[in-house]
């Protein structure tokens, strides 16, 4: 399995990476891994049929228990089947469908990466991976359905099924790591064997079950579906019938006979999923375009599945397994003959495909359309008949509440179903006429998926047993952890089952033919949003809450920041060192006089820089702190320092005032009164900030251990006596090195900043773009041509 | 006496948080380098009570120098703002060549966002007609 | 002693010095630049084994004691961070001489850059706070220059912006130093805890906030981040990526570094941390999905992103902090190729706005396979690098019962997921537009750079298992005291 | 600026001993006040006095060597310093130093805090001039302004270059 694996992602990859170069090989080489696969799956078969599920191992990150664990049991060996099933249709079906061009390749090559994650999923063993490879199968088909990406309505759809899937995957994921906290395992078998109780178990599953309508497209949640119908007909055919939207049901099955217990686990799966039935039933009636309408029975279908698989008892489940074989079949069938109709005839609109006339080449594929239909509707000697016949007779079994709500709904949901398949079958049993065909006769070959895959609905149709009644019973089986007989058959003589299912099919033709009325009577109730809108609208809220939190915070203004964040690094400290620390008595004896008249001094000038209305006069005040800074050094005894500090405050005001010669001699004055006083407000904020912090510490008095050692090793290790300078070139040299990097690197920037784009003085000669200011040569001769 | 080096702090960093909250950009550079001498007055308490200066000449007791290593820091870190001060002082310099204007505008993208309010929902596509606008 | 820990913090140095020397010479300056990355590589790689064997390797700078002489401490975080820094230095710098412009036009873009990386690499490696401090303005006052080069308008008043704020981060921080030498009497980060026991535990947490704050204006956390967004993307691309990418890490290298040596059980600044961790996520992805132009809209993302690392540490779990760690070292990788493609977009359609830009899948559909890759990372799906990460968060977060904070990561992933969309379906699907023409061949070295990290990126979800193994046991080191917990 | 001829043969004369007492700060810093910034300022500050004197020509003239070369000499200087000693195996920055005999000042300690304040004191005058010969040539005024950008323009293409 992890070979086949790797194969879709090797191939998968290399069809993308080759694309332009393979065009009309890209489909031949798509449809390998699928082969692959499905002989992978005969050489498991036996033993998965005897009941010894196939497992493989493979460590990815141990530390966090990540390993791919992957398993195969009868349900694992169905989707298998059905997933490479149909992915070798898809594929051979691309290679007509799609002119021979890199993008039909890129197509190509996404399917199948595709069919690797959906193989993944349904091989995955640790919950972990299983949400990798359902998050997979989330952007892949994101990337699918974007695929005409010059087209807005393309791009929409991607979006929003991105956005759906991709939550409810996210959902999944954080229910699925709940719930394995809570067993205290990763493995989903032993997670279901004894499936944990309690709150928090609760919450993952609610939260798994939300992931699992998203991606299963249950109402409310259904809209993408019918959205990504814009990807080209096989992306649909696979993704959006067959394989991705049947991830949700395939969990649903493994899930429900370990919840199923719980009180709210039955009503909650029959509620979305009869409402999903009847709800995309409704609206499947009253579509024009065919491929429009098999979306919504598609989604009509999924509520039916939900319902079976969610059930959990046995005969739902068996009826469910069943379902979902019968659904793929018919459903991929009837995509790809949506997609021959539009590839030859460039239409799927039912009002306009009657005013065409089909050719005689049409026959096999109408005969096709018409049967498969036939089994999506539940006709006897059809797949779809024995599904439906089995959940009519589970829900009837099981009897009770839960009985009687599910024949209902599935009956009332049946009936739209036989509907909806009558008004799209309809378009292919008109009598055609003669050889003066409008439209052009699909190849043989073009024709030929639509042809494997009817024979094999009617063939489960009509002997349902020799062909997937073992797969069934095991795939069932292993899922209740029990030994099932379905005892699949066309004919069980005369039961409730069959007497509904013939009322089924009369009450569908009559509403097929009161489809105008009934759609006039039902339009009036319908909802005022439907789903999109309802996406639309909060997609928009999220966009117009996010822009209008980012302009409250993002204003672009230098001073609000710098106010916020000074008030929070300084104030938000000092606050809690006032309200939690000891501050020592303000009023300690003052020793010496000459630090109180310096910092005096220097808060006055500190004072009068705010009101200099000068720039040269504010920094000749600046400098008057400057100064003042290097007496109070002195006065503390750091003469070092001191000198430092009187040359470097010379120096810098020798660069303002360098600087500020071309400026203007005044500030410009400001009458932003309110603005003032929220300054006032922030710097009083950060002064007292910064006294209390200092305070704050002021109590302490730690040793020094290493002013002690620098002190003691200054004379006899460094034989320096200017301790000062001892640590700066010794002890901490690397200090001094990081400092003088600063300088030069402050000096390549000043340089190149006072120097970019200044004009050669005296030449006149505007220079060259490539004018480099500090190139060397330039420097002297201030240009280079 | 620590309580006149708090106080002085405490007035650095206000009057320097004052005029770096300015929109001129010499007044940010006053206020900032107001900051700078506010932090060295701090670096100054860590030093602890006046001493004599750390020279040795064999007459001292050690514990009478002001502590060294915190001197050695104000040192580091008074070249470093004085690097750092160059710069800003070239960048004002570049933004009065560009703008012939002292003062720090809002940042235009920002604003931008602010004013042009309907561009984000186009472009998430979220009001792109799809095919279920065909829907009868 | 391993004195050789040291020399990714001063070989660096020497070099720009050669470099400045060499100036007259590109060729030369490149040569200078690309060996010296390519040793300091070999040099990463080499701290990265042996820290793994010796837990912790150090050495005293000028062979002075311990709290006398700095101390150069290389862990297995320095380590790891170290590599992937110099690794992504490397890459960028492949990157900005295939492009030219700014690297070629300035003599001092190379010895910059060298300093840059000085300054970073010391950052990694010293254990010593003021040292620290140094490292920071080395590294904060190349990126200043950086910035600058080439004087445009937005990248003054971007530079305006960056250099006050970063100034106003430098001054607290020498304040704090101040404080916390009055308070300690040392800077040492070994001697830290034992001193910080003598203190009024209120104090030690006045400490810690005060240093969380000032890295966290480094880091871009909420509320600090402000002056990120509107610097970063006018910066010329090569140097966006490896701020981005990697300086606000520096500051979340520092918050780590200082929680867990002064605060590693406290849990009322823990809590504070994951407040802001929330609100950072969620504030950084809503201003990423309001935003029109890529460098923005991945600038913000930079900001959210911090938030997934401030959760791990905020957790103050061993595995909260491995979680933070592996996060980190992937998505440096992510976050630098994704500007680097940004940068690409940029290059070949002559803008970076979505609304100017269109249809780049048809005339390049290779450039949206290189930002489709680490995009989807950054989003955390699966399998690639950030789902590791973000898992590993996740896994964390569960762990210690921490629901919203994974509520928030998870509700923000499809927001960052819904953004990169943004940019995707904005400059990548649609038709060409009419400026396509016009669109400019694409250097190899830029190409092959980003292809290379796109590449590393995919070999870190590969190679997760015993990356996140690392991080595990970087994350003991650091946390001794805490427990691990399995699921 | 002006040329002021006092100013002038102020400088000349003040030039001398102003370097001198900036040697002297440079060599005797390990053990008085003083050191290679120290000394660098002050030799810093005497070009600030030729400037004042003569504007940035005669800095020029006076100074033989470009602000380039004393910057990247002076870090490589120092960054050997740090360098070096790890490459043969001992701690970054390890000390050394050795006495030499001088013909006429006597014995003579060279030390590695010797060369690398040296390399600190190169790099400050470096820094100095650098920032002179950035702000300090005279602008003619008709080149001033003349890229002009109203403020909030966002785009701005390579202006000046």
């Amino acid at each position: 399995m992890i070979a086949t694996l790797s194969l879709h992602l090797a191939i998968g990859i290399g069809i993308l990476l080759a694309a332009p170069v393979l065009r009309r090989w890209a489909a031949p080489l798509a449809a390998v891994p699928s082969l692959a696969s499905l002989a992978f799956a005969m050489t498991i078969a036996p033993d998965v049929l005897d009941g010894e599920p196939w497992t493989a191992t493979f460590t990815w990150v141990p530390g966090l228990d990540l390993s791919v664990d992957l398993f195969v049991d009868g349900l694992g060996l169905v989707m298998i089947l059905l997933v490479s099933g149909i992915g070798l249709a898809i594929a051979a079906y691309s290679g007509s469908y799609f002119a021979p061009n890199a993008t039909a390749a890129r197509t190509a090559g996404l399917l199948v990466l595709f069919a690797g994650a959906m193989l993944g999923l349904v091989t995955a063993e640790h919950v972990v991976i299983l949400y990798l490879f359902w998050e997979l199968t989330s952007i892949l088909s994101w990337l699918l359905i974007g695929q005409r990406h010059t087209d807005a309505a393309a791009r929409a759809a991607a979006t929003h099924a991105l956005v759906l899937t991709g939550s409810g995957g996210l959902a999944l994921l954080g229910g699925l790591v709940i719930l394995a906290r809570e067993a205290g395992t990763w493995s989903v078998v032993e997670l279901l064997a004894d499936p944990p109780g309690g709150t928090a178990a609760g919450v993952g599953l609610g939260l798994v079950v939300l992931g699992i309508v998203t991606k299963s497209a249950q109402y409310p949640f259904h809209a993408w579906l019918p959205g990504a119908m814009v990807a080209p007909t096989p992306v649909s055919a696979y993704l959006h019938s067959a394989t991705m939207v049947k991830a949700g049901i395939y969990l649903a099955l493994r899930l429900a006979p370990a919840f199923v217990h719980l009180d709210a686990w039955q009503p909650v799966v029959l509620t979305i999923g009869l409402l999903t039935m009847v709800a995309g039933g409704l609206r499947a009636i009253r579509q024009d375009d065919l491929k429009l309408l098999l979306a919504f029975g598609t989604v009509s279908q999924l509520g039916f599945l939900f319902v079976l698989t969610g059930a959990g008892f046995e005969y739902a489940t068996i009826a469910g397994v069943t379902l979902l074989v019968a659904h793929a079949l018919f459903k991929a069938t009837l995509f790809l003959v949506v997609g021959i109709v539009d590839h030859q005839a460039h239409t799927r609109d039912r009002h306009e495909l009657a005013e065409l006339r089909l050719g005689t080449g049409w026959g096999p594929v109408r005969v096709c359309a018409v049967l498969t239909a036939a089994s999506m509707a539940g006709v006897p000697l059809m797949a779809g008949f024995i599904a439906k016949e089995e959940a009519y007779a589970a829900f009837i079994y099981e009897g009770g509440t839960v009985g009687l709500v599910g024949i209902v709904g599935i009956v009332t949901g049946s009936i739209l179903t036989m509907a909806y398949s009558l008004r799209f079958a309809s378009v292919f049993w008109r009598r055609s006429d003669r050889n003066d065909a409008d439209v052009k006769s699909p190849s043989w070959t073009f024709g030929a998926p639509v042809y494997v895959l009817t024979a094999l609905t009617i063939g489960i149709g009509l002997v349902p047993a020799p062909i997937i009644g073992d797969l069934v019973d095991v795939a069932s089986g292993d899922l209740l952890g029990a030994e099932v007989a379905s005892e699949l058959a066309l004919w069980h003589g005369v039961n409730t089952a069959l007497v509904l299912s013939v009322l089924t099919i009369a009450a569908g033709v009559l509403l097929w033919r009161l489809t105008d009325p009934f759609v006039r009577l039902t339009g009036r109730a319908a909802p005022p949003i439907d789903g999109y809108r309802a996406f639309q609208i909060g997609l928009e809220g999220l966009f117009t809450l996010a822009r209008v939190t980012t302009t409250r915070i993002q204003t672009g203004s230098l001073p609000r920041y710098i106010a916020i964040i000074l008030m929070v690094v300084v104030g938000g400290p000092a606050l809690v060192a006032l309200t939690t620390t000891s501050l020592p008595d303000l009023a300690d004896p003052l020793d010496v006089p000459v630090q109180l008249a310096l910092a005096g001094f220097i808060a006055g000038a500190a004072l009068a820089t705010i009101f200099v209305p000068r720039r040269l006069g504010a920094v000749v005040v600046l400098g008057g702190v400057g100064y003042g800074m290097a007496g109070l050094f002195v006065a503390q005894g750091a003469p070092d320092l001191a000198l430092t500090q009187f040359a470097i405050e010379t120096l810098t005001i020798v660069a303002f005032v360098l600087v500020l010669r071309q400026l203007p001699a005044r500030f410009s004055r400001s009458d932003d009164r309110a603005g003032q006083i929220r300054r006032m407000g922030a710097a009083a904020v950060v002064g007292v900030g910064a006294f209390v912090l200092v305070l704050a510490v002021s109590g302490t008095d730690p040793t020094t251990p290493a002013s002690d050692l620098a002190v003691a090793q200054a004379l006899p290790e460094a034989e320096g006596r200017n301790i000062v300078n001892v640590i700066l070139v010794d002890f901490r040299g690397l200090d001094t090195l990081g400092e003088i990097a600063v300088l030069l690197v402050a000096a390549v920037g000043v340089t190149t900043l006072a120097r970019v784009g200044r004009r050669p003085p005296r030449t006149g000669v505007p220079p060259l773009p490539e004018v480099d200011p500090l190139d060397p040569t330039t420097m002297d001769k201030d240009a280079r041509t | 006496m620590t309580t006149v080096f708090a106080a002085l702090a405490g007035a650095l960093f206000a009057t320097g948080t004052y005029l770096v909250l300015q929109r001129e950009l010499t007044r940010m550079l006053i206020g900032l380098a107001l900051l700078s001498h506010g932090a060295n007055v701090v670096l100054l308490v860590a030093a602890g009570d006046p001493g004599r200066p750390a020279f040795l000449d064999g007459r001292d007791e050690p514990s009478a120098f002001l502590d060294p290593l915190p001197q050695a820091f104000a040192l580091t870190a008074i070249v470093i703002t004085f690097g750092v001060t160059c710069f800003l002082l070239a960048l004002a310099y570049r933004s009065w060549v560009l703008t012939q204007d002292d003062t720090v505008q809002d940042d235009p993208e920002d604003v931008r966002v602010r004013e042009e309010p309907d561009a984000d929902i186009e472009r998430s596509g979220a009001d792109q007609p799809t095919i279920e606008a065909q829907d009868r | 002693m391993t004195p050789w820990i040291a020399l990714p913090a001063v070989l660096p140095l020497l070099a720009a010095a050669a470099s400045v020397l060499v100036g007259r010479s590109r060729a030369a300056q490149r040569i200078i630049g690309l060996g010296t990355l390519t040793a300091l590589l070999g040099l990463a790689v080499r701290l990265l084994i042996e820290t793994d064997r010796n837990d912790v390797m150090t050495t005293q700078a000028g062979g002075w004691v311990a709290p006398l002489g700095i101390t150069f401490v290389a862990d297995r975080l320095s380590a790891i961070m170290l590599l992937v820094a110099i690794g992504m230095f490397l890459a960028v710098l492949v990157y900005a001489i295939g492009q030219g412009d700014e690297e070629s036009r300035h003599v001092g873009f190379h010895p910059v850059y060298l300093t840059l990386v000085a300054g970073v690499c010391m950052a990694f490696l010293t254990g010593d706070l003021f040292n620290l401090f140094v490292a920071f303005e080395v590294l904060l006052v190349s990126s200043y220059v950086l910035l600058t080069l080439g004087g445009r308008l937005a990248q003054v008043r971007a530079g305006t912006t960056y250099v006050v704020i970063s100034l106003l981060a430098s001054i607290t921080f020498l304040m704090s130093l101040g404080l916390l030498y009055r308070a300690t009497g040392t800077v040492n980060l070994a001697d830290l805890p034992a001193a910080m026991e003598a203190l009024d535990p209120a104090l030690r947490r006045v400490f810690l906030l005060l240093f969380l704050g000032v890295f966290g204006i480094k880091a871009a956390i909420f509320p600090l981040f402000f002056w990120l967004p509107d610097s970063y993307p006018n910066a010329p691309t090569a140097i966006t990526a490896v701020f981005a990418g990697l300086l606000t890490k520096v500051g979340v290298y520092a918050m780590i570094r200082i929680q867990t040596t002064i605060g590693p059980d406290d849990t009322v600044v823990g809590t504070v941390l994951l407040v802001v961790a929330a609100l950072t996520m969620v504030i950084g992805v809503f201003g990423a999905i309001s935003q029109q132009e890529i460098k923005r809209i991945l600038s913000f993302h930079a900001v959210s992103q911090i938030g997934y690392m401030v959760f791990g540490l905020g957790l103050l779990t061993v595995a909260g902090l491995a979680a933070a760690i592996l996060y980190i070292a992937q998505y440096i990788v992510v976050k630098t190729t994704l500007f680097l493609t940004g940068g690409l977009v940029e290059r070949a359609s002559g803008t970076g706005h979505l609304d100017r830009v269109d249809g780049m899948l048809r005339t390049r559909p290779l450039l949206g396979m290189l930002f489709l890759l680490p995009a989807l990372s950054l989003a955390g799906v699966p399998p690639l690098s950030g789902f590791v990460g973000k898992f590993a968060l996740v896994d964390a977060g569960v762990d210690s019962r921490s629901w919203v904070l994974v509520g928030v990561s998870l509700a923000v992933s499809i927001m960052t997921l819904l953004s990169m969309n943004k940019i995707w379906a904005g400059a990548f699907m649609g038709e060409p537009t009419a400026n396509a023409e016009a669109t400019r061949p694409l250097p190899t070295a830029m190409v092959v750079a980003t292809g290379v990290l796109v590449a590393v990126s995919i070999g870190i979800a590969l190679g997760a298992g015993p990356i996140y193994a690392y991080a595990e046991r970087a994350a003991e080191t650091l946390l001794p005291l805490a427990g691990s917990s399995a699921p | 600026m002006k040329r002021s001829v006092i100013v002038d043969v102020t400088a000349r004369l003040i030039l001398p001993s102003a370097l001198l007492f900036a040697l002297h700060l440079l060599l005797s810093g390990h053990d008085r006040p003083g050191g290679g910034f120290v000394g660098g300022l002050v030799a810093g500050a005497t070009i600030a006095l030729i400037f004042v004197a003569g504007g940035m020509e005669d800095v020029r003239s006076v100074v033989p060597v470009r602000p380039w070369t004393i910057l990247g000499g002076g870090l490589a200087v120092a960054a050997s310093v740090a360098t070096v000693p790890i490459l043969l195996g001992n701690p970054v920055m390890d000390n050394w130093k050795f006495y030499v005999d001088l013909p006429l000042l006597g014995e003579a300690k060279i030390s590695s805090a010797l060369v690398f304040d040296i390399g600190v004191a190169a790099v400050v005058i470096g820094t100095i001039f650098m920032v002179f010969e950035a702000f300090g040539d005279e602008e003619p005024p008709e080149y001033r302004g003349e890229v002009r950008q109203g403020p909030g323009s966002g785009q701005h293409p390579e202006v000046g270059s």
